[in-house]
């Protein structure tokens, strides 16, 4: 399993006027904030770059920062259709974890929780990354075997995991609800300590804001419409705001990348899904850690902010609408108020939807294609935040030696032909 | 929460549905030749247009009865909805039929029994 | 859609589900739940078949789906293009079983009796729609769902099918080993109105 | 009993009587108000205005609204089981013994520590944590306690079981129309008379909406309550139309699917136990009418969040709905004609206006002449720059503006007050259409963004559509209703418009979002109030390039309160479109989730949880296996039999029992729970052949075989044994898990694949019991018990079927065997389970037969090698990694799953394969899921060969047995490997072996021993 090693590109801002510190803060407060500069530069697409990376969710920009701190190239852009985060990574309910059961799957997955537990100061942008742990949840004598299965594996793999009693569990957890009595027990627990959640929306703007610093172009409000090509060679992009030259495109696009593959002519082994999502109004801390549960099927943590944090899985149907049915959140909170009564008097704030591409073994894609200089980072589905950094970690390597590391070389499209498939499944019940 | 048309037993909600995906993905024939590349356009390869889509429901906890419907994947309008073994008729789902890249697939060609083999198909 | 727009003009005399469940004084009769044994055949066939069922089993096939025709104690249920749910007394399936088997012959079809695998419930009460509604999608209204119409759907977390008496009269079907929750949610439902329980199946 | 002394009470209050006293208490301190108050304007009445406390600066917050938007009086109701944060004062319906906390301060509302925060503000702008707390990097888990502590806003309660009922229900209704203000009676009228089913859905305790606040407006020459009343009376005889209240459509879905909350019994002080305290409607509707009015903005000034400032039209509801004044000296803020009006009633009932400050340069003669005529001054051009008071206002600072009203040109006026009522125009209630995917559009008249297309069957009518005027949203709601009985195809009976007498009203107001600072770059004037941002923190937003609204909402969290912005989110808008120099309607809203208000999470959860969570199926014979002493396991849904221990036994030692005594005599399982599936017609076999990996065309009918089923890709999916009843009829047996999902596959293939296949499928699962008698006894028992069948073993070989009786009950002998000895599994029909049972056991017991769970089962196939999908297989495993070769077919040309295991994966060597461990130590037995490895001394990440899939101590061995799926594992016969263990302690030494441990060559099968 052993991996490229870890590169956390350059750590901090290059350009010192802009660093962020309690200085910083206290120096600005005593000019009432005016003096604040802009995270990221609101560029206009130059006509040629040496690699575009279509698509600003955390796992493009991270390429971008990689491309630029850890393999040089500076002349690079990002090419978004809305706004910076919107996708996926703006929507996540942002639990962290490598506790994977497949060596692939625990190879990038902790390679990305490496990253992470670095980054805020890799950035210089708090994206509280908070270690507070994860717990999931076995509810039968079936998924209490499958956790042992689980937890040798990723200790073997060198990954931290303890088994919880359902005592313990109690303990660490108390307002969940333990009475052995109910429809599904509470039966034990593992618990990944180093996991936990961070703050989604400043993974996407750290992001930006070092990698603009490194030079990257981060283009919003330019949709790509279609991608150029020379015989089997990419040329360039067409966007709403022109066309871009460029030898190198690295697509991220989570759910549309159909889309985007059929711009190429190519086909991915993807669905699109709504993946649905719902906090409660904000109240004092109750819970701290994050609890998952397969087979009462919903996870859910606290936000920094109060709010209850929950979801569960995907909505049966192909849609880019991100927005789901019904169905899906009743249950959700149905299984909510059953392992936490106290939940009941609580009410739901606010529930959305976002568009997860899913591949047929719960496992990524990160991989060349049959168009020279065109590479695909997609499929991460339900779970894909908590592998931004290593995601575009590996991916900038993959771009920039037009070749795969040894993490992503399994997550290949090549897989789905030969067979050699890394079905994450079991992990993907209510794998986030 | 979609309503779709069972073509058997009406309007229902799509709770009492599930969604088979694609629809018109014909099997091919383990007797035929064919490469891992193309056989894998048949077990993994999915259409995930982002417009039309024509895609198989089983009216669940109904009838049992499988169907395809024709289905925008933004409005989540339902264009059309026709009987298994058959093809759309409205303009739009007959478009995304005769568009669709799997017609040209060596998996689609080898659905159909190259020769007459001893055991049937 | 296109049935329910024909069936609108007759709606208008229709009384809606207005009356909120908050009767003054409960009462016992509010719902009545009773199970009863009965002899059940599932029929899945090919061809024509009237002749057949009518000779020997007392009533023909529904003709329109959805609905159920009747004849003394027996009932034939439309349960899908192919497929019918035959009902009878408990102590005649054995024996309609055996001769519809021989009746059938000439054609593509499946006997199977059932008796044992599902559980038929009977609810009767001014308040069987309301509380089914509360775990089924279907459109219970009194304009919508009448006597002969039946339909396959579920009741909450139980596939179940439901069939109409009388306006205030109704069978429920489900897999005997979903009774225990079906009579527990059943019970659970009507707590508001009140309920009686006449014979349970375990 | 506390004093009457609401001294802010005057006479009137559409909504309120006045004689009936009742008692309440907010924060310990007992107060009186009114029957139909709302606990907000009780509060008032008792001159009770500071209620809350902001949720990041802690700054001390009153009433500012009347209805669903108040973002600042959020209270915390209910003791025990019943405690629940965040409610709105204003939506809490007063009853007698109400109990109400203010939240987020500590100690007191009054003085709470909380509010250094607002002192430090200055440095915490808008996303400040996003800039610090980065050093050292392990201290943010700290940095991170307190912030959580801090933020958050009330608490829940310590005892976690609501003691209330919640329901749930379906509906479906040809017409929904949400709101019953004047818009949404009137549609309901005209809906109703169309003969449509129709519901109304009101949020609030009372139809009437805006109307139940004014004594100005006559409709057909009535007063408008007196309309609404006869409206409801006309209503409720309408048999096709039911009406809710206290119901608030907060969800809006795909096709027209419906969620309503309806509040039950919170209203009551006695909440009878039968009933529900909310109801859930979800509910299908063919046309959905949204009637749900407007909201009115704020105006964005310094000091515009201290207690005692509020919206001027819920002064004109505390007053006209309540008689409750705000203050007794008023200050109005405006910058439209409508808050005029407002002015001069309160002017009349009691409270002094001291000044009408308007930002326009001048209003209409007429209004001038009224306010003049009421001895209330004007000043026109002027705008509030800022509101000063402790823990309430006290006074402002009104100072001219330039006539865009952008700056301010003069030295400010001081007036003292103790209220101010402002107002920036109104935001129609555009959330459902949005929610319903609806386009907006903005009106550059009135200033607000109203509806434009629909996205589904859907029409906005009255306020929420952006018609302020009543006469024509009683017309426009006509016509909708009107349009939406003609589209679910009722003939339309048109009802006459009503006729409005009432001020007219032109509500267009000044584009005036914020008014100039006055207080230099310290000021806090807020457009969220929950949240505290400031029109500062929008402009930070802008500065540091968050730019996209979403960005700014993120940043700044504007609109992400428990209000979602619905004061708030226009004014930033406005805002943020003036920094960057855009119009409005470029920047765009935000998007409109579900719900419209914060909805109950224990009544979407409804009965759905506890005995009703899900269903517990059970078999005929559960109640003896109880009545045995059973511990049961769950499997799937199905509850089995797990073992039975006696007296003084741990697990461990009943399954030893139970496994020794079905070798050495007999044991009887419980199997009725595996799936059965009959399957007839002509090309039954032919559609096994193709769903099995073996061949099926030449079974002999009353032969059973033992089948495979993979899926397309090759992997296993499940097994049974199947039966041939005749040509073209066969009984198929499933796993207990699987059947489910096996039924649906056989028909997906049937119905999609091959349609030409003439073969029908019917569960029967439940519809035979099934006990299986197992061991060298098996056959003197069954005679025991009486049986008609030839049990010899040529009449009655292994793998066949025959029918007949067991002690008389009509029976299917199927004789097959998981176990590896001779077995009969006896089916009968299901209600003859239980004697079955008996029987067997009464008749066995002379031979020690012993009944055995599924614990037992396990141990027993382990000891033959046999497998169990799901726990052998995980859906990554093929035939051929179980070493099952010799059930996949080499000559059928095609099954399913044939070609995917042809590919080169396939092949591979290093496949995880199926073998067996048997542990040096023949005590020592390898937990479930442990790993294997060649090296157990290597550093991690270690080199694993896999997992140990099944491993029991074999008491009939003496020695531990165990299956594991390794790496290559069929090469690695005989060889020697590591088992490290979690616990710390050595690694389990074992050795890879084949995977039958007991009776190899299968002896025991007919019964010798
Ligand atoms: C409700 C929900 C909960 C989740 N919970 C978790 C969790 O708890 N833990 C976890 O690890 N993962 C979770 N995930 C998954 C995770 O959010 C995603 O896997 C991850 O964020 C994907 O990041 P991304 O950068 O690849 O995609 P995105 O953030 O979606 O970014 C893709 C970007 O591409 C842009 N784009 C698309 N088409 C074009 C085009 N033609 N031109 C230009 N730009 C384009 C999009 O606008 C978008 O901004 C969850 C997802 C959802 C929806
Ligand atoms: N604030 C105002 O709405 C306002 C202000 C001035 C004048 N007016 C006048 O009042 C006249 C009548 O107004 P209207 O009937 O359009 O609005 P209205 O405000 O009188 O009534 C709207 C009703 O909808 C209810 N409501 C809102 N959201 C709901 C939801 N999600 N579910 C259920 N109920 C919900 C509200 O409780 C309210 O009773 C208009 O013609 C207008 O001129 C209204
Ligand atoms: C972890 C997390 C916490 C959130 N907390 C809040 C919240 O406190 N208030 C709120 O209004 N929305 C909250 N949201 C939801 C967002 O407002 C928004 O709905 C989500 O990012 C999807 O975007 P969209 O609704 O604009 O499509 C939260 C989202 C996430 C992922
Ligand atoms: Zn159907």
């Amino acid at each position: 399993m052993a991996g490229p090693v870890l590169d956390r590109g350059i750590g901090g801002l290059r350009d010192k006027a802009k660093r962020y510190s309690v200085f910083s803060l206290a120096r600005q407060a005593a000019s009432y904030h005016t003096g604040w500069q802009q995270a990221w530069r609101h560029a206009e697409p130059k006509s040629e770059y040496d690699a575009v990376i279509i698509g600003g969710g955390g796992h493009g920009l991270a390429t971008a920062y990689y491309l630029a701190s850890v393999h040089g190239m500076t002349n690079i852009a990002v090419i978004e259709k809305g706004w910076l985060g919107g996708g996926n990574t703006g929507r996540n309910t942002t639990i962290i974890r490598s506790n994977y059961l497949w060596d692939e799957s625990a190879s990038i997955y902790e390679h990305a929780l490496k990253l992470w537990e670095g980054l805020a100061q890799d950035l210089n942008f708090n994206i509280m990354f908070s270690q507070r742990g994860v717990l999931t949840i076995a509810h039968s004598e079936h998924e209490l075997k499958e956790m042992s299965r689980r937890v040798h594996a990723i200790r073997l793999n060198g990954i931290d995991s303890e088994i919880l009693s359902p005592q313990e569990i109690k303990t660490f957890v108390p307002i969940m609800n333990t009475d052995q009595s109910i429809r599904y027990p509470v039966m034990g627990g593992f618990l990944q300590k180093r996991g936990g959640t961070a703050r989604h929306d400043a993974v996407a703007w750290g992001y930006a804001r070092a990698a603009d610093d490194l030079g990257a172009d981060i283009i919003q409000n330019c949709e790509v419409t279609a991608l150029r090509r020379s015989g089997r060679r990419i040329t360039g992009i067409e966007t709403t705001k022109g066309v871009i030259k460029t030898s190198k495109v690295g697509c991220v696009v989570a759910g549309h990348s159909s889309v985007l593959a059929e711009m190429a002519g190519m086909h991915l082994p993807l669905a699109s899904r709504p993946l649905q999502a719902l906090v409660s109004e904000p109240i004092k801390p109750i819970l701290d850690t994050v609890i998952m549960s397969n087979a009462v099927h919903m996870y859910i943590s606290q936000s920094d902010k109060g709010e209850m944090v929950l979801g569960a899985g995907v909505d049966k149907y192909n849609s880019y609408a991100q927005r789901g049915s019904f169905p899906v959140p009743e249950h959700m909170l149905e299984a909510a108020v059953e392992l936490f009564p106290v939940l009941s008097r609580l009410r739901m704030l606010r529930h959305w939807g976002g568009i997860v591409d899913t591949c047929p073994d719960a496992s990524p894609i990160i991989s060349k294609t049959d168009v020279d200089g065109l590479y695909f980072n997609c499929g991460w589905g339900t779970g894909g935040f908590k592998a931004t950094p290593g995601s575009g970690h590996v991916f900038a390597d993959l771009i920039a030696n037009d070749r795969p590391n040894s993490i992503a070389e399994p997550y290949a499209l090549k897989r789905f032909e030969t067979g050699f498939l890394i079905d994450e499944h079991g992990a993907a019940g209510v794998a986030h | 929460m979609l309503q779709l048309n069972c073509p058997f037993c009406g309007l229902r909600d799509e709770a009492e549905f599930s969604c088979g995906g694609e629809a018109h993905i014909a099997r091919p024939l383990a007797g035929n030749q064919l490469n891992d590349k193309d056989f894998a356009d048949y077990l993994f390869l999915r259409d995930n247009p982002k417009g039309v889509f024509l895609e198989r429901w089983r009216h669940a906890a109904g009838c049992r009865r499988w169907f395809n419907v024709a289905r925008h994947t933004v409005s989540h309008e339902i264009i059309e909805t026709y009987a298994m073994g058959s093809l759309p008729k409205s303009k739009a789902a007959r478009q995304a039929y005769q568009e669709s890249w799997r017609r040209k697939t060596a998996a689609e060609a080898a659905s159909k029994p190259a020769k007459k083999g001893k055991e049937g198909r | 859609m296109a049935q329910a727009k024909s069936d609108a003009q007759q709606r208008q005399s229709a009384t809606l589900p207005r009356q909120m469940p908050n009767p003054e004084g409960r009462q016992e009769d509010c719902l009545q739940i009773n199970y009863h044994p009965q002899g059940l055949i599932n029929l899945r066939n090919s061809g024509d078949v009237s002749k057949i069922m009518s000779r020997h089993f007392g009533t023909a096939l529904p003709q329109e789906a959805n609905r159920f025709s009747v004849s003394g104690d027996r009932r034939a249920l439309w349960l899908g293009p192919d497929e019918s749910l035959l009902m009878c007394a408990d102590q005649d399936a054995a024996e309609l079983h055996r001769t519809l088997g021989t009746q059938l012959t000439d054609q593509h079809f499946q006997l199977t009796l059932l008796s044992d695998a599902l559980a038929v419930y009977e609810l009767n009460g001014p308040y069987v729609r309301e509380i089914l509604a509360k775990g089924c999608a279907l459109d219970l209204h009194v304009s919508v769902f009448r006597p002969g119409q039946c339909a396959q759907s579920s009741l909450d977390r139980a596939s179940v099918t439901l069939m109409c008496e009388a306006r205030n009269s109704f069978r429920l079907i489900c897999r005997t080993s979903f009774a225990d929750y079906v009579e527990t949610w059943l019970k659970d439902a009507a707590i508001e109105y009140g309920y009686s329980v006449r014979n349970r199946l375990k | 009993m506390a004093k009457n002394k609401q001294v802010m009470r005057v006479k009137g209050g559409s909504a309120v009587q006045q004689d009936k006293l009742v008692q309440f208490t907010f924060d310990g301190k007992s107060y009186m108000g009114c029957a139909g108050d709302t606990l907000a304007s009780a509060l008032l009445a008792n001159n009770v205005h500071l209620v809350g406390r902001s949720f990041k600066y802690h700054r001390p917050r009153g009433i500012m609204a009347a209805g669903a938007e108040e973002a600042n009086a959020l209270v915390q109701l209910g003791t025990d089981g019943r405690v629940e944060p965040n409610l709105r004062a204003t939506q809490v319906e007063l009853y007698d013994g109400l109990v109400a906390k203010s939240q987020n301060r500590f100690p007191s509302l009054k003085f709470d520590v909380g509010q250094v925060n607002s002192l430090l503000s200055r440095f915490f702008p808008a996303g400040f944590y996003y800039k610090t707390f980065m050093w050292p990097a392990s201290f943010w888990m700290t940095y991170e306690k307190f912030i959580r502590n801090a933020a958050g806003l009330g608490k829940v309660g310590r005892d976690h079981n609501d003691p209330d009922r919640y329901e749930k229900r379906h509906a479906h209704f040809d017409i929904v129309i949400a709101g019953g203000g004047a818009s949404g009676l009137m549609a309901a009228w005209q809906a109703g008379m169309s003969g449509c089913r129709v519901l109304l859905a009101e949020a609030g305790p009372r139809c009437g909406g805006w109307l139940n606040s004014v004594d100005d407006v006559e409709i057909d020459s009535q007063p408008a309550q007196d309309w609404i009343k006869k409206t409801l009376v006309r209503l409720q005889a309408m048999e096709n139309v039911s009406v809710l209240t206290r119901t608030t459509l907060f969800g809006y879905g795909d096709h027209n699917y419906l969620t309503l909350a309806q509040t039950v019994t919170d209203h009551l002080k006695d909440k009878p136990a039968h009933l529900p305290r909310m109801r859930m409607w979800k509910v299908r509707a063919q046309q959905v009418i949204l009637a749900t009015g407007a909201i009115e903005r704020p105006l964005v000034f310094s000091g515009n969040d201290l207690p005692g400032v509020m919206l001027a039209s819920a002064a004109q509801t505390y007053l006209g709905e309540f008689g409750v004044l705000p203050g007794k000296r008023g200050i109005v803020m405006t910058n439209n004609d409508a808050t005029w009006h407002i002015a001069f009633a309160l002017q009349e009932a009691g409270c002094l206006v001291k000044a009408i400050v308007d930002t326009r340069p001048s209003a209409s003669p007429a209004l001038k002449r009224q306010a003049e005529s009421l001895g209330i001054e004007v000043l026109s051009s002027h705008g509030i720059t800022a509101a000063h008071g402790h823990l309430k206002v006290a006074r402002v600072e009104v100072s001219p503006l330039t006539a865009d009203g952008t700056d301010i040109t003069g030295d400010a006026l001081h007036i003292d007050c103790d209220c101010i009522l402002m107002s920036g125009g109104l935001s129609p209630v555009v959330h459902l259409h949005s929610q319903a995917r609806g386009k907006l559009t903005w009106d550059e008249k009135t200033l607000c963004f109203r509806p434009s297309s629909a996205h589904e069957a859907e029409q906005s009518a009255g306020a929420c559509n952006g018609t302020f005027d009543l006469q024509r949203g009683l017309k426009e709601a006509i016509t909708a209703a009107g349009k939406a009985a003609k589209a679910v195809g009722m003939a339309v009976q048109t009802v006459d418009v009503p006729v409005v007498d009432a001020p007219r009203i032109n509500r267009a107001p000044m584009a005036v979002w914020s008014l100039p600072n006055g207080q230099g770059e310290g000021e806090k004037a807020f457009v969220d109030f929950q949240n505290d941002v400031t029109a500062s923190d929008i402009k930070l937003a802008v500065r540091e390039g968050y730019h996209s609204v979403e960005h700014v909402k993120r940043y700044t969290t504007t609109g992400m309160a428990t209000d979602q912005g619905k004061t708030s989110n226009i004014n930033a808008l406005a805002i943020l479109a003036d920094q960057l120099g855009d119009a409005i309607p470029e920047v765009g809203t935000t998007t409109f989730r579900m719900p419209y208000t914060p909805t109950s999470i224990g009544m979407i959860a409804g009965r759905s949880i506890g005995s009703l969570f899900d269903p517990v199926r059970t078999t005929q014979m559960e109640s003896l296996h109880r009545q045995a002493g059973a511990k049961f396991e769950h499997v799937g849904q199905w509850m089995r039999a797990w073992y039975y221990p006696k007296e003084g036994e741990d697990m461990e030692q009943a399954v030893s029992r139970e496994v020794l005594a079905t070798r050495q005599a007999a044991g009887l399982l419980d199997a009725s729970t595996l799936g059965k599936i009959d399957i007839k017609g002509p090309d039954a076999a032919e559609f096994l052949n193709r769903i099995y990996t073996n061949g099926w065309l030449k079974l002999k009918v009353g032969r059973c075989r033992y089948g495979l089923m993979c899926k397309d890709d090759g992997m296993v999916m499940d097994d049974g044994v199947t039966t041939r009843l005749a040509e073209d009829h066969f009984h198929m047996t499933t796993t207990t898990g699987g059947a489910a999902g096996v039924l649906d596959w056989l028909e997906e293939w049937l119905q999609t694949e091959w349609p030409e296949l003439r073969v029908y499928l019917t569960s029967v699962t439940e519809q035979w019991a099934v006990a299986t008698l197992s061991g060298p006894a098996a056959k003197d028992i069954l005679t025991a018990a009486g049986v008609d069948i030839d049990l010899a073993n040529d009449a009655f070989p292994f793998m066949s079927m025959k029918k007949g009786h067991v002690s008389g009950l009509p029976a299917r002998l199927f004789r097959i065997s998981f176990t590896g000895e001779l077995s009969y599994e006896i089916n009968v029909p299901a209600r003859y389970g239980a004697a079955l049972w008996s029987t067997l056991m009464k008749a066995g017991a002379p031979f020690g037969l012993t009944p055995y769970g599924t614990e037992a089962m396990h141990v027993l196939r382990a000891e033959k090698g046999f497998i169990i999908v799901g726990q052998e297989t995980d859906g990554s495993v093929t035939p051929l990694d179980l070493g099952m070769d010799w059930i996949v077919s080499k000559t059928k040309t095609d099954f399913i799953g044939k070609r995917a295991l042809e590919r080169v994966s396939m092949a591979d060597p290093q496949r995880k394969q199926l073998v067996g461990l048997l542990t040096d130590d023949p005590n020592k037995v390898i937990p479930e899921g442990a790993h294997a490895v060649l090296d157990p001394d290597q550093p991690t990440p270690m080199a694993m060969l896999g997992h140990v899939t099944s491993s029991y101590f074999s008491p009939n061995l003496g020695h531990s047995i165990a299956m594991g799926l390794l790496k290559g594992g069929h090469e690695l016969m005989g060889q020697t490997v590591y088992i490290p263990m979690l616990d710390g302690h050595p690694p389990i030494k074992a050795r890879i072996t084949d995977t039958s441990f007991y009776d190899a060559k299968g002896d025991r099968l007919n019964g010798a021993s």
